[in-house]
C-alpha cells in the first residue's frame, strides 16, 4: 500500500502554459483561466473561436489554445457577429474590456444581444481603460481619480457608472445577463460556474449571454494586488451588485 | 429571345457577388445603393445564406471580417459617407490580409453632400482613407454588365492576393439599368483558405488572424509582404480598356461614368475629325501606370476628366512619359452637375488643336 | 508528499494566493526570482495543516500553484 | 441608329416606369438600350426625370446633354427642358398641363397634346405615360407596339398585371393620333 | 535662469492649443497620444473651460462640430486607428465650413499595427480620408517647440479660412521631451464667425451650419468655393523650412521625424563633403510645390526620405521641375524599424554621386 | 356689439410658414408643431438651438424659425453635447429617426443620456427608415415587412424592436424618458403636453430628457395615410407602450 | 364668421383631420389643388354644428386648419 | 559639442527618470537636449530604453543609430545593444545583472561596475539609475552634480520628493567612484 497525488488542482487545457504580460496581481489572468476551464468543462476547444478586443487581454491567443480573431476596438460583437453566422456550430465567445464594451463598443454590444446572437461575452470591469495607462472609463466609480479624470469622475461632467449587464438584461434578445467578482475563494468559484452557465447558454440554447466580471487593474489603481482586490468589496461590488438578472431556459 | 437581363447596376453588382459564391451580406442602407441590401435580402435566404442589416457600417465592415477570418466569401457595400466609417475596419481587414467585397456607390459630398454621382472618393480609395498606408485593390466599373464582372473579378483577386477589394462605382452606374447577360463564374484556381479560423482541429496549430506585430522589425516585415504583394498585383492584374490610341494626337482619360460620357465625346470628336482616343482605367488600384506610360510615348496630349476637382489627374501625371502634359477638366458633384458629353467634347476640341 | 506546489517562474509576488488560504499557510518568500518578483512560498510545516482545499489556486491570477491531495492506494 | 429620350414630369406621372418600358422594349427588340434616372430627394410631388438611349451599337454615355426627343408632362418640365432639346430634334408636351412657353418658330418641332385628357378618357389620368409611349414609339418608328406590350409584362410588378389592358388601350390610344 | 521648460511633445501641443485659445478638448485615450487628454483634463477645468471624454472617437470629433458651430476654438486629438473613425465627422466639418483642430500622433499600422512612429497616414491626412473631395490644413511638426507653435498657427489658420486644421505628428514627436519656450500668442486679426449658431435673436438672421446642398448647381458651386479656398491657401499659407539648398547637389526632403533624422544626416553628409540640402515641409497642405519647382530648376536629384513606403514621395514628384530626379528612401513603421541618420546617411552618399 | 374671431388654433411662430416636403399624412409635420408650440410656450425660440440629424427630418432649418446645426447619421447627441457645452444657457435638442437614433447612432444616444447632457431629445419612431425608402429599423414589428425584410422581420435572425424609451430610463442621467403617440386628438394633445415637459426639464431641471414618439410613415408603410394612422393603435402602442418611465423632478 | 379655415394649398389631403372631427363635419374634396393633392373641406352646413374644439386641426400634420371662435365683443 | 547616450534595463530600474533626469539637467546648464523613450506594450517587467542627446547646437536628430554611449543595467540590454555603441564610445554596463558577453577586446571602452550592489549599499535596489547617473556625470564630463541635484526636484513627482536625499547620495556614490 502506497500514496498517491490526485491533483485537484491543475492547469486547464484549454490555456498554452504560457507566462502572462499581465501585472501581479491582474485577474484577467484569474479570468482566463475560467474561461479556459468552462472551455474544457464542455470539451469544446477544438471547435471555438475566440474574438478579441483591444485593451490588455489583447493578446488571447497568445494563452489560449484556440483559433481567434481579433477586433478592432470596441467591435469584438460585431466580428463574432460575423464569425458565428459563418460557423454556426462553433463557439463563438468575445472577450472585452469595459472601455472596448461600454465605451467605444456600445452600439455593437447593444444590437448584438438585441438581435440574440448566439455569443458568449465575458465582459472584465475593471473600472478604467487598463492597457492604455489608466483613463476613465464609462465604468470608473464616481469620485475616482483617474487619468483624465484627476479630480476624481464628477458624475454632474462625466456622469455615474454605466451598469451593463442590467442595462443588457432588457433587451429581448438577451438570455442569460450575470455580474460575478473574483475577490474571494468564493466568487472566483462562483464566477466559474456562471461562466460556465453562459457558455451552456450558447451550447445548448443559441442565445445570447453575457457575464460580466468585477476585477482589478492594480497598477492603474496605483494599489498594490492585495488593496486593488478588497476594493473590489469595499467599493465595486456597492456599486455593480452581483447576480443574475436574466436567465431564459427555454431553447429560441 | 435573347438571354439579355434588363436590371440596375446596382443588382447587377449584387448578383454578381451571389454568382461569385458569396452568401453573407452585411450592411446598412444609404441612397444611392440600397438596392444592393434590398436584393440580397430577397435573395440569399433563398440561397441559403446570410443576410444581416447591421446597426451601422462600422458594425457591416466589421461583420463581414468576421465572416471573412473564417474564409467565407462575403460583402458589404455602403456610400461616400458611410464609406468613410469603414476606413478604421478596412485597414484591420488589409492588415490581416483579409479578403472580401466592399462596394462603394459614391454620392456627391463632403458631408451629407447629395445623392448625386461623384468620384470625389478616388483618394479615400486608391491612396487609402484608413491609416497605415494599405492597398485595397480598387475597380471601376462603367456599365451594367461590368458592375456584374467586375464583382466575379473583385472576389478572385481579393482571395488570390489577401487584399480586401472594393468596386467604386457612383450613383449613375448604380441607378441605371441596361442589358446585362449574367455569366456563370468561370473556374480558376485559388490556393487554399489555410489560413481561416475555423476552430482549431486535434493537433491542428492554432490560426489566428489579426494585425497587431509587435516583435522587433515584424510589423515592418510583415508590411514589406503587403507591399511586395501589391508590387505583384502591378505586375499581373492591371486592367484598362483603350479606344483609337493607335493614332490619337490627344488621348482622353476617365474611369466610370465619366468614361461612358467620355465615350460619347470621343465619337462626336472623331465624327468632327480630331484624333482623339481613349484609355480608360478599369482597375484604379493597381493603376495602368505602364499602359500611360507606353500611349504617352507618341500620343504627347492626355486630357484627363474626373467628376471631382483632379484626383485620377495626379496618377495619370505619375504615370505618363515626362514629356507629356496632361490637362485636367473635372466639375465637383452635385445635383445638376453632371457634365455632357458635349462639354467634354469642348474640352477635346479644345486641347486637339489643329483639328479637322 | 506535497500538496501545494507553487512555481516560481509563474509566480508574481502577488499575494493574493495568500489571501485565499483558510489556513494561513502561504506568504511571501524573500528571495527575487528572475522575474524580479518575490515568489510565494509555504510557511514552514504549513505541508501538515493543508487541506489540498486548492482556495490558494482559485485566487492565484497567475497559475503558479498546482493542488494535490494524497490518497492511499492499494 | 441612336436615338436618344429625355422624360420629365412629376412624381406621379409614371416617368420611370416609361423610361423604363421604352428601354425594355428596345432590349426585347435585340438594340441597345440605357435608362437613367434622376430624382430629388423628395418621396412625393417632386420632379422625377429619365433619360433613355436605343441604339444598335453599344450605348456609349447614357447622360445626355442635348437630348434628340423630351417627353415634357408638366408645365415646369416644359420650362426647364425644353431649350435643351437639340436643335432638329422634337418634343412631346402634355397640353393639358403645360401650355404657357411653347415656341413659336423654333429650331425643333413640338407636338403639343393634351396627354391628360386623353388618359382620363381611357380611364385614369395616371395613364398619361402610356398614352405618351405610344405616341413616341409610333412617330419616332423605333418600337413596335407589341414589344411595348411585352415589355410591359416585365416592367409592372406582377400585382399592377390586371391594369395591362387598360395600360395597352392608353398605348394605342396614343399611336392612333400619329397614325392619323 | 531660462525660460525654457522641457515638456514632452504632446504636452507642448496641448499647451499651445490653450494658449490659442482652444477651451474644448473632447477625446478619446489611444497610445502615443493619451498625454493631450490627460493634461487639458488637468489644466481645462482651471481655466474655465470644458474636458469630455468621449465614448468613441466619433463621438469626439462630432461634439467637435458641435463646440466649433458655436464659434468656440475646440479641438480633438488622436492616433491613426482613432482617426480613421474621424473621416466621416472630418468630411462633414469640411463641408460645414467648421474650423478646429485636430491632433494625429500617427502610430504603426494598418490595423491594430503597433504604438511605434508612423508616418504612413500622409495620403488620409492631405488627400482626404473621408469622402466628398475636400482637403484639411496639414501642419507637420518635427519638434516639441514646434508642437506648440503650430498649434497656435492651426487655429489661426483654421479660423480664418473655415477649414479644419490637422497636426501631423508621430510617437517620436509625441512621446520626446526637449526644451519649449512657450511664447503668448500673437495678435492676428481674424474674420468674425458671423456663421455661428448662437440662438437667433429678435430680428436676426437664422444661422445654419450644414453641408447639405440639394438645390440644382449648389453644391458644384459650393465646392468650388471650398476649392477657390484651397487655393489660397497655397498662394499664401505655404510654409517650409531650407537648409543649404543654395550649393545642392542632392535635396533631401523629409517631414516630422524623419526630418530630425535628416537634419543629422546632412550635417553627417556635409561633413563627409557631400553637397546635400535639405528642404522639409512644414505644411503637407498646401504643399510647398513652388519651392519644391524653385529648387529643383537648379538640384536636379532629389531623395525624399519617409516612414512608410512612399506617399509624400508622390507630392515631391508632383512638384519638381520636369527634368528632376526623385529617389525615395523609405521603411514602413513597426517596432525596432525607426531609421537611424546613419542610414540616411548612406542614401545620400549613394545619390550624392561624385562626392568628397 | 358684433361678433369677434378669436383664434384658437394658429401655427406657431417658432414655425415658418412654408409648405414641407413630407408625404401626404407622414406625422413628422405634427410633431414639429408640438416642438415649436413647447418653444413658444417657454418663450425660448431666440436661444433655442435645434440639432438636426439625417432622415426624413433633415430639413429642420427649412421649418423652424431658429438656429440649426446639422449632424452626421445618427451622431446628433454628441454634436448636440458640443453645443450645449460651449453655450450652456441655450436651450438645445435634437430631433432624431428611429433609423438614426436606435441603429447607428445607439452609442451616442446612450452616453449622452448616461453623461446626463442637458439636452432634449425628440426621438420619432416609424419603424423604418423613411428617408431611405423604407428599410428594417431596429423598431420594426416583428413581421413587418420592409424592402430589407422582405418575408417579414423574423426575430430569430433580425432581432425584436427595441424599446428606446424604457432601455434609456435605466440610465442615471436620464430625468425625464416618455412614450407618446399623435395618432388620435387625445393622444397628440397629451404628446404636446409631454414634448413640453421634456423641455421643461431642460429648462428648470438641466437634465436629459427624452420623448419617443409613434409616428407614421405612410409612403413605406404602404398604407394611405388613415390607414397608417390606424396601424398605430393597432400594432405600434402595443409593442410599444406609452407612458412616463422616468421623471425626476430635482435639481440635478 | 368661419371657425374652421383650410389652407387649400397646405392640404395635403391626408384625411386625418376627417378622423379627428367629432362631429365628422370634414371630408375630402373633389377638385385638385395645385399640388395634384384633394384637399380636404367641411361638408355644407358643418360650419353650424361646429364646436371650434380645433381637434381637427390637432390630426392635421401639415398647419392646414385654423381654428377660430365667435365671440360676441361690446 | 553633441553627446548621445543610449539607456536600457528592465521596467523598474528607472531607465526612464534617468534619461529624463540627465537630459533636463543638461537643459537647466543652458544646453539643448532632447529625450526619447522607447518601450514594449508590456506594463510591467518589459524592456525600457530611452535615447539622449545633449549639445551646445540645436539637437538634430534625437534618435542615434549608433550611440557615442550607452548604459546597460541588465543582461538583455547588454546582449542586444552594447553592438550599437560607435566605435570609440564607452559603455556603462550593471556587473550585478549582466557579466556574460563583455567584449574583451573591442573598439569601446566597456565599465563594468556592480550598479546594484551599489545601490543596495545605498538603501535600495532602485537607486541603481542614481548611480548610473553619478557615473555617467562624472565620467562624461558633460554635467554638474549640482545641475542634476536641481534636476531631480524637477523630475521628481512631489510626492517622491521625500527619497531627495537617499537620490543624492545614491548620485555621488556613483560619481565618486569615478573621482577615484
Ligand atoms: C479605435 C481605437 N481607439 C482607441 C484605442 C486605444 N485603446 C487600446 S485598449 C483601450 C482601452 C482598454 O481598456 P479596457 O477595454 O477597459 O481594457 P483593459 O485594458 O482595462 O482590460 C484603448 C482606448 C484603440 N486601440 N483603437
Ligand atoms: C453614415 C450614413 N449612413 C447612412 C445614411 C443614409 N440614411 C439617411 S437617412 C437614414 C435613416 C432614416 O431613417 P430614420 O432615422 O428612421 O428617419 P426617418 O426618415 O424614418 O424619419 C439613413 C440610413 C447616411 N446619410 N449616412
Ligand atoms: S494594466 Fe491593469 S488590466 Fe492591464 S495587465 Fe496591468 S493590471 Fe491588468
Ligand atoms: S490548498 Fe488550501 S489549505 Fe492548502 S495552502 Fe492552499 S488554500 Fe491553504
Ligand atoms: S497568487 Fe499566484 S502569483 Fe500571486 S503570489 Fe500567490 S502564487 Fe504568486
Ligand atoms: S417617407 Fe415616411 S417619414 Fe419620410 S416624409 Fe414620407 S411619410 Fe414621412
Ligand atoms: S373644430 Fe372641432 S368640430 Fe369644428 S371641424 Fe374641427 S374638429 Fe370638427
Ligand atoms: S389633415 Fe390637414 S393636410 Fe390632411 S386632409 Fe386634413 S387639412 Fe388636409
Ligand atoms: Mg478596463
Ligand atoms: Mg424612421
Amino acid at each position: 500500500m502506497s500514496q498517491v497525488e490526485i491533483p485537484v488542482f491543475t492547469a486547464p487545457r484549454s490555456l498554452k502554459p504560457v507566462v502572462t504580460h499581465f501585472c501581479p496581481g491582474c485577474q484577467h489572468g484569474t479570468v482566463h483561466r475560467l474561461v479556459a476551464e468552462a472551455l474544457d468543462h464542455f470539451a469544446v476547444q477544438e471547435r471555438t473561436i475566440g474574438v478579441a478586443s483591444v485593451g490588455c487581454s489583447v493578446f488571447l491567443y497568445e494563452y489560449f489554445a484556440i483559433d481567434v480573431v481579433e477586433s478592432p476596438h470596441g467591435r469584438a460583437p460585431a466580428v463574432a457577429t460575423g464569425v458565428k453566422r459563418a460557423l454556426p456550430d462553433r463557439v463563438v465567445f468575445t472577450y472585452q474590456g469595459d472601455g472596448d464594451l461600454a465605451a467605444i463598443g456600445t452600439s455593437e454590444i447593444i444590437h448584438a444581444a438585441n438581435r440574440g446572437e448566439a455569443l458568449t461575452v465575458i465582459f472584465v470591469n475593471n473600472t478604467t481603460y487598463g492597457m492604455t495607462g489608466g483613463q476613465m472609463a464609462p465604468t470608473t466609480l464616481a469620485g475616482q481619480q483617474t487619468s483624465t479624470s484627476p479630480y476624481g469622475r464628477d458624475p454632474a461632467n462625466d456622469g455615474s457608472p454605466i451598469r451593463m449587464a442590467e442595462l443588457l438584461a432588457q433587451l429581448d434578445g438577451t438570455r442569460f445577463s450575470a455580474r460575478v467578482a473574483v475577490d474571494s475563494p468564493r466568487h472566483v468559484i462562483q464566477a466559474g460556474r456562471v461562466i460556465r452557465e453562459a457558455f451552456a447558454t450558447q451550447i445548448q440554447a443559441r442565445g445570447f449571454a453575457f457575464v460580466e466580471v468585477l476585477a482589478t487593474c492594480p497598477t492603474n489603481w496605483g494599489m498594490n494586488p492585495v488593496q486593488a482586490n478588497q476594493r473590489i468589496a469595499a467599493e465595486l461590488i456597492p456599486c455593480f451588485p452581483l447576480g443574475t438578472f436574466k436567465k431564459i431556459e427555454s431553447q429560441s | 429571345m435573347d438571354q439579355r437581363l434588363f436590371v440596375k447596376g446596382n443588382e447587377a453588382v449584387a448578383m454578381g457577388a451571389l454568382a461569385a459564391g458569396c452568401r453573407y451580406y452585411f450592411g446598412y442602407p444609404i441612397t444611392p445603393q440600397s438596392d444592393i441590401p434590398e436584393f440580397t435580402a430577397r435573395e440569399l435566404p433563398r440561397l441559403g445564406g446570410t443576410f444581416i442589416q447591421a446597426e451601422s457600417e462600422i458594425a457591416a465592415i466589421n461583420m463581414l471580417l468576421g465572416a471573412s477570418a473564417c474564409g467565407m466569401r462575403a460583402m458589404t457595400s455602403s456610400s461616400s459617407p458611410g464609406i468613410s466609417l469603414k476606413q478604421e475596419g478596412l485597414s484591420y481587414m488589409a492588415g490581416s490580409e483579409l479578403p472580401g467585397l466592399v462596394v462603394n456607390i459614391c454620392r456627391s459630398g463632403p458631408g451629407l453632400g447629395g445623392i448625386d454621382a461623384s468620384q470625389a472618393d478616388y483618394f479615400q480609395a486608391v491612396k487609402g482613407g484608413g491609416h497605415g498606408g494599405y492597398r485595397l485593390i480598387v475597380l471601376a466599373p462603367h456599365s451594367v454588365q461590368e458592375m456584374y464582372d467586375l464583382a466575379l473579378l473583385a472576389f478572385d483577386l481579393s482571395d488570390r492576393y489577401r487584399i480586401p477589394a472594393m468596386l467604386l462605382g457612383d450613383s449613375v452606374i448604380g441607378q441605371m439599368k441596361e442589358a446585362l447577360i449574367p455569366h456563370p463564374r468561370a473556374q480558376v484556381e485559388l490556393p487554399p483558405k489555410d489560413w481561416a479560423v475555423r476552430g482549431k482541429q486535434e493537433g491542428a496549430p492554432q490560426r489566428v488572424v489579426k494585425s497587431l506585430y509587435l516583435g522587433d522589425g515584424e510589423l515592418e516585415a510583415h508590411n514589406w509582404r503587403l507591399h511586395e504583394r501589391y508590387a505583384l498585383l502591378e505586375a499581373r492584374e492591371t486592367r484598362w480598356e483603350g479606344l483609337h490610341t493607335d493614332d490619337a494626337e490627344l488621348l482622353v482619360t476617365a474611369f466610370g461614368i465619366t468614361a461612358r460620357i467620355a465615350k460619347s465625346a470621343v465619337r462626336m470628336a472623331r465624327e468632327a475629325g480630331f484624333k482623339v482616343g481613349l484609355l480608360r482605367p478599369v482597375s484604379l488600384f493597381p493603376f495602368p501606370r505602364e499602359a500611360f506610360r507606353t500611349v504617352t510615348l507618341v500620343t504627347k496630349k492626355v486630357l484627363c476628366c474626373e467628376l471631382n476637382t483632379g484626383q485620377m489627374v495626379e496618377d495619370v501625371r505619375l504615370s505618363v512619359a515626362r514629356d507629356a502634359e496632361v490637362y485636367f477638366y473635372g466639375r465637383p458633384p452635385g445635383a445638376g452637375s453632371l457634365p455632357t458629353p458635349e462639354e467634354f467634347a469642348e474640352q477635346i476640341a479644345r486641347y486637339c488643336g489643329g483639328a479637322a | 508528499m506535497t500538496k501545494v506546489v507553487i512555481d516560481e517562474c509563474r509566480c508574481k509576488g502577488c499575494a493574493l494566493c495568500t489571501l485565499g488560504c483558510p489556513q494561513g499557510l502561504l506568504r511571501l518568500g524573500r528571495t527575487l526570482n528572475r522575474a524580479g518578483f518575490f515568489p510565494a512560498e509555504m510557511i514552514p510545516g504549513g505541508e501538515v495543516k493543508c487541506t489540498s482545499c486548492a482556495l490558494c489556486a482559485q485566487m492565484c491570477p497567475d497559475l503558479a500553484i498546482c493542488v494535490f491531495r494524497q490518497k492511499k492506494s492499494a | 441608329m441612336t436615338l436618344d429620350l429625355f422624360i420629365a414630369g412629376f412624381g406621379g406621372q409614371g416617368v420611370l416606369l416609361l423610361g423604363n418600358l421604352l428601354a425594355y422594349a428596345a432590349i426585347l427588340e435585340g438594340k441597345n438600350a440605357s435608362y437613367f434616372p434622376a430624382y430629388g430627394v423628395e418621396k412625393r410631388g417632386g420632379a422625377a426625370t429619365c433619360t433613355v438611349v436605343i441604339s444598335d451599337d453599344e450605348v456609349a454615355s447614357p447622360v445626355v446633354g442635348r437630348p434628340g426627343c423630351a417627353i415634357l408632362l408638366n408645365q415646369a418640365s416644359l420650362d426647364k427642358y425644353l431649350p435643351r432639346v437639340r436643335p432638329g430634334g422634337w418634343a412631346l408636351v402634355n397640353s393639358s398641363l403645360a401650355e404657357e412657353n411653347l415656341p413659336r418658330v423654333a429650331p425643333i418641332e413640338v407636338l403639343a397634346l393634351p396627354l391628360t385628357e386623353l388618359a382620363l378618357d381611357v380611364g385614369d389620368a395616371r395613364l398619361v405615360n402610356l398614352v405618351a409611349a405610344g405616341i413616341w414609339a409610333r412617330k419616332s418608328q423605333a418600337l413596335t407596339l407589341a414589344s411595348l406590350e411585352s415589355a410591359l409584362r416585365k416592367v409592372l410588378p406582377e400585382r399592377n398585371h390586371r391594369f395591362i389592358p387598360l395600360n395597352v388601350e392608353a398605348l394605342k390610344r396614343g399611336a392612333a393620333l400619329i397614325a392619323s
